[in-house]
């Protein structure tokens, strides 16, 4: 026995309301018979049966509405073999499902006076460096924070940040959180120069070996505290070859502009992580040991955060020197508005030919990020042919 | 050295169907006045002489009847280049390109390409008012199954076709009839052009502008006149507007913060509604500034010069958008 | 006629109805959606149309083609997947109802927009000319489509430019519940492609005979003169438009009398009279339709459901090297 | 002096240098730059403090016997009157 129910004739009809069965219990049927009248929204409808079978219980009267896929009659197949009741599993399908909405709680307004008129990436750029734009202006239309605003902000942050240690009375938190925002102005700085300059890279190998003579014999001569590093050598040779090619020692700001002041912002970098570049100020009017006696005074203060603002603004061009047993070169990175950043790898044995002879040499590797907006490879080159000659001669330094 | 030609935006289209008819016994043109009259806009002019009937065909005012044809004969194995004079006719034939081009290769369970190309002359700019003015790309481009082309310089004019052919699915060329007189520079050493990308004209870095077709010419006019007061623009013409190129825009304006939506076409519903809708939803925290769009005022275009003039983005309107979105006085 | 050859036919349009009428009962079950259009009635054209083409014919139909399709040699199996929406029916189930294909049979659709696939077999018909091949296109529409504009358009061109085109026209007096005579304004359709010079002829569709003798004339002609043909066939369905339709537009009276026309019952009597079958082998073949409809539902059943994460396969073309 | 005070004072100007480490948990034979991350500047710092509080001036040809805990305190006291 199986059930009879209401068809669904197309996917827009819901429901049926039986008019009249043209057939009654105990009817033979045979497929394609018309076995009820049936009202839609369409019009009447004649209702056919797609299986032979004997009418056996009529399940609703004329004038009643039924969905469709509701059970019309009980009809006996007359080939049915050994199948008893076969419910109507289409039935669940038949009737489509509505699906309750579930009701979202209305989110709670923000009154437009609280709201921030911040530019996404200037948002993104504050929320990266723990920047509270609410303490911002901006200078976009309508007032709106732009990235530049926020990189401004960044940038006050870090030397507030320094000089307040400077003044000498660091807790370890203030510690701790002055290098967190080291570490952000680091990013940020770097994060725009790396957007927005085009560098370019040179590099020369450098024969260590008379620099490194002349030094050890002074350091023999000297009592320990007045002993010389070779960062002091280098300072002193690239402040003498900046002299030589004044391009390089410059900022950039809608165009080039020349320094006169040669100041050599020296990488120091921070036990916990980030870098911090203090300034050995008129770098090419100091002798050797003035630069080693600056060096002595300004890297302790740099490393626990003592330094005075000017002592980080006022760099021309920034050197960085890779330690003993580090990386053989290192491309660094131009720290905005200059041009160019030195870097020295560092000092190690190699085989070096020089007059046809292979011979083992201390050298380094020195390198220029230049920018390109500002100067060309031959400007780079010129510098490091220079940088070379002093090195050469370090009598004369 | 580049060898350097100057043609007009015309040749430039001739040169290329006439290379498409060489290079392949398939290809053959189709449209109205395309042979005896010698192309509704000279384009095809002297083709039919040179090429004959079979090749270079007549059809009647049945927009839909030979544009489905066309499409018939790529399904059975032609390469036809099906000329709809313009756009503004084009809707008559919307039925064939929307119901069996667009759609026949995924209603078939891909056993169907159809691999027509249907070039038709479009834009504002020669006062023909209200119906023969039209800018229906993103009519087009609103439909998947079809790959949407706008030739918006001479070198796209000249090479667009050969790459098109190539495409097994249906293609549709718009090339721009106030363009037709202007005379362009095209390096001989250019053979092909990549229709697959979008194609940053000028690199730049304050600010990317964003256009296609018409806007093309204009907006590198605006950003040369940008550059002469120290904005740097980059300039990105579309060149494909489906599918369109994701990558090519949203690098651009990753890198300059900023987006300025060019287009001759009617604003609402536009090529520049869905950039400016895929900026925000993909690149959102790269915007330093509202993305900006200039694009056609919603009226039917009047006839006369001044009217049609302010009607679509100019030059000016250019320059001074971008100056204003980079707070420049 | 061999024996062989008319119990062929027979069997055909047995299938398309019992397969139709199967169809209709999944329908009521909701195992098939979206419209589903039933041929009943309308069996002999196809049958006769189609056994007129070779294998290398082109075939374009309407949305209401699974007649075609079966009589096409498509398998009652990928059809009935087809509209069951599974990946094993002939269009990968992208299609349903209306828009069956198949490529390899050189079925092209299932066109379901009213007219809309003539200027694709006028072009088909052209690249055919182009290609010096032999072969014709042949394409079903029913009279409502005679009414649009791309029918006159597509006469227009396939008279201009000769080339080897089969129109058939189903006329069955209804378009939609709209009749002939509400909708046109010259009853005698074949007269509008005697308007374009196109030879013209109408038959009685009910009649497979008729239809058959009509249809081997019309392809011999087109493939002697290269120039396209217009068939009209006057027939009638006996079901409804589609699934949900109250028929409020033509009289139950009406259909009675056409059932007495009934093509199958017609030919059935034909091939007792010419004793090319018997009562017996017509019984083996219903049988053999019964388990065959069966199998196509089994078939159908048991198919797979594509992958979500293939919803946009088939808008482009795999491979597109711009 | 005895060795013990020697490690004392030797762990108070390391921890001096490196305040965030823990100089006392070195071991014996670990490179006392390289655990502590001491670069070429606070090695210096490093010999010029030995010197101020032991007296002990360390010439640049040594820097190479005194890499570890153990091999800097034996230099120490072998060296030391």
């Amino acid at each position: 026995m199986i059930e009879f129910v209401m068809p669904s004739l197309g996917a827009d009809m819901e429901d049926g309301t039986l008019v009249e069965w043209r057939k009654k219990k105990g009817d033979t049927v045979k497929r394609g018979d018309i076995i009820a009248e049936v009202e839609t929204q369409k019009g009447l409808i004649e209702i056919e049966i797609f299986d032979e079978a004997v009418i056996e219980k009529l399940l609703i009267g004329p004038g009643t509405k039924v969905p469709v896929g509701s059970p019309l009659a009980l009809i006996n197949p007359i080939h049915d073999k050994a199948e008893t009741i076969v419910t109507t599993t289409a039935k669940k399908d038949l009737i489509h499902p509505i699906i309750e909405k579930e009701k979202t709680p209305a989110s709670p307004t923000v009154s437009s006076d609280d709201r921030i008129k911040i530019s996404p990436l200037a948002k993104r750029i504050a929320t990266e460096n723990n920047i509270d734009t609410s303490t911002l202006s901006g200078s976009g239309e309508n007032g709106a924070i732009t990235k530049e605003d926020v990189e401004k902000s960044i940038a006050k942050k870090l030397k507030g940040a320094l000089s307040q240690e400077a003044l000498g009375t660091t807790t370890e938190d203030e510690t701790a959180s002055a290098s967190i925002s080291i570490r952000a102005a680091v990013a940020a700085a770097m994060s725009k120069s790396n957007r927005e300059i085009p560098h370019y890279y040179l590099e020369k190998t450098i024969d260590m070996t008379k620099a490194l003579v002349l030094m050890n014999k002074a350091n023999k001569e000297r009592p320990v505290k007045q002993r010389l590093l070779p960062a002091a050598l280098l300072i002193r040779a690239v402040a003498l070859s900046l002299q030589e090619v004044p391009e390089l020692n410059a900022l950039w700001d809608n165009g080039l502009q020349i320094r006169s002041d040669i100041n050599i912002g020296f990488v120091v970098s921070l036990r916990k992580g980030g870098i911090i570049v203090p300034a050995i100020p008129a770098a090419n009017l100091k002798t050797i040991d003035e630069i080693m006696s600056a060096l002595n005074d300004i890297i302790p203060r740099a490393k626990a955060l003592k330094l005075r603002s000017s002592e980080l603004s006022d760099s021309t061009i920034t050197m960085t020197s890779i330690g003993e047993g580090g990386a053989d070169s290192v491309y660094g990175i131009i720290y905005p508005p200059q041009v160019a950043i030195i870097g020295f790898g560092n000092i190690s044995e190699q085989p070096f030919a020089e007059n046809g002879m292979l011979g083992v040499r201390p050298i380094v590797r020195v390198t220029v990020s230049a920018d390109h907006r500002a100067t060309d490879g031959l400007i780079g080159s010129r510098f490091l042919t220079a940088l070379n000659r002093h090195l050469q001669n370090p009598a004369s330094l | 050295m580049k060898e350097i030609t100057k043609i007009t935006y015309r040749e430039a289209l001739k040169q290329g169907v006439r290379e498409a008819l060489q290079n392949d016994e398939r290809v053959f043109l189709m449209g109205e006045d395309v042979g005896r009259y010698g192309g509704a806009f000279a384009v095809s002019k002297g083709l039919l002489q040179e090429f004959g009937e079979d090749k270079i065909m007549d059809v009647p005012l049945s927009e839909s009847g030979f544009v489905g044809a066309g499409i018939g004969a790529a399904v059975a194995g032609m390469k036809p280049i099906v000329e709809v004079m313009t756009v503004n006719f084009g809707l008559l034939a919307m039925d064939q390109i929307v119901n069996n081009a667009a759609t026949l290769l995924h209603m078939s369970g891909g056993q169907m390409n159809v691999p027509v190309v249907i070039r038709m002359g479009c834009g504002i700019g020669r006062q023909l008012a209200a119906q023969h003015s039209h800018s229906w790309e993103p009519l087009f481009a609103h439909i998947p199954g079809l790959i949407v082309l706008s030739a918006g310089t001479h070198e796209d004019a000249r090479h667009m076709l050969a790459k098109a052919l190539k495409s097994p699915d249906p293609v549709i060329v718009f090339e721009y009839t106030s363009m037709l007189n202007i005379e362009k520079e095209i390096p001989v050493n250019i053979t092909r052009v990549d229709i697959s990308k979008a194609k940053v004209r000028k690199v730049g870095k304050d600010i990317s502008i964003i256009t296609y077709g018409i806007g093309v010419y204009k907006c590198m006019d605006a950003a040369n006149e940008l550059a002469s007061i120290g904005i740097d623009t980059e300039v990105v013409d579309l060149r494909i507007l489906r599918p369109l190129d994701e990558e090519t825009i949203l690098a651009s304006v990753s890198k300059t913060h900023k987006a300025l939506i060019v287009e001759d076409a009617w604003k609402s519903v536009s090529i520049s509604s869905e950039i400016s809708a895929r900026i925000m939803e993909k690149i959102f925290y790269e915007l330093d500034a509202p993305v900006l769009r200039l694009a056609g005022v919603e009226v039917p275009i009047p006839y006369p010069l001044h009217l049609e003039d302010a009607s679509v983005p100019q030059k000016n309107d250019i320059i001074n958008a971008v100056k204003k979105m980079l707070n420049h006085d | 006629m061999k024996a062989e050859e008319g119990q062929h036919l027979l069997y055909q349009m047995q299938l398309i109805r019992r397969f139709e009428e199967k169809s209709a009962e999944q329908y009521t079950k909701a195992k098939i959606r979206g419209f589903l259009h039933l041929y009943i009635g309308e069996e002999a054209v196809a049958v006769g149309v189609i056994q007129a083409l070779t294998d290398e014919d082109s075939i374009l139909s309407t949305y209401r083609e699974h007649g075609h399709a079966l009589a096409r040699g498509l398998s009652a199996e990928s059809v009935m997947a087809e509209m069951y929406g599974k990946k094993e029916g002939c269009s990968m189930g992208r299609g349903g109802s209306m828009h069956l294909f198949d490529a390899s049979k050189r079925f092209y659709g299932g066109n379901a927009i009213v007219s809309g696939h003539l200027p694709l077999a006028v072009g088909m018909a052209l690249a055919l000319k182009k290609q010096n091949k032999k072969n014709i296109t042949c394409c079903f529409f029913g009279e409502g489509a005679a009414a649009e504009g791309e029918f006159h358009e597509s006469m227009n061109l396939a008279a201009l430019w000769n080339v080897p085109v089969l129109f058939v026209c189903e006329n069955n007096l209804y378009a939609m519940g709209t009749a002939l005579k509400y909708t046109h304004s010259i009853l005698e359709l074949e007269k509008k492609g005697m308007a374009y010079g196109i030879d013209s002829v109408a038959v009685d569709g009910m009649n497979l005979m008729a239809v058959i003798n009509a249809a081997n004339k019309a392809v011999t002609k087109i493939k002697k003169t290269g120039k396209p043909y217009f068939l009209v066939c006057n027939t009638y369905r006996f079901r409804a438009h589609s699934m949900f339709d109250a028929e409020l537009y033509r009289d139950k009276s009406e259909v009675e009398e056409w059932k007495k026309r009934d093509p199958i019952a017609i030919f059935k009597k034909y091939l007792l009279q010419e004793k090319l079958t018997t009562e017996q082998e017509i019984a083996i073949i219903e049988a053999r339709i019964e388990s065959e409809v069966q199998r196509a539902v089994d078939f159908a059943e048991s198919g797979t459901l594509e992958s979500i994460e293939d919803l946009t396969k088939f808008v482009y073309s795999k491979k597109t090297e711009l | 002096m005895k060795k013990e005070e020697i490690e004392k004072i030797i762990f108070s100007i390391l921890k001096q240098i490196a305040p965030d480490t823990e100089p006392s948990e070195l071991a014996l034979d670990e490179n006392i730059k390289e655990t502590l991350g001491i670069d070429s500047f606070d090695f210096l710092q490093f010999i010029i403090t030995l010197d101020e509080k032991l007296n002990r001036e360390i010439p640049e040809q040594d820097y190479g016997k005194i890499t570890t805990m153990s091999s800097l305190i034996n230099y120490l006291t072998q060296n030391m009157k």
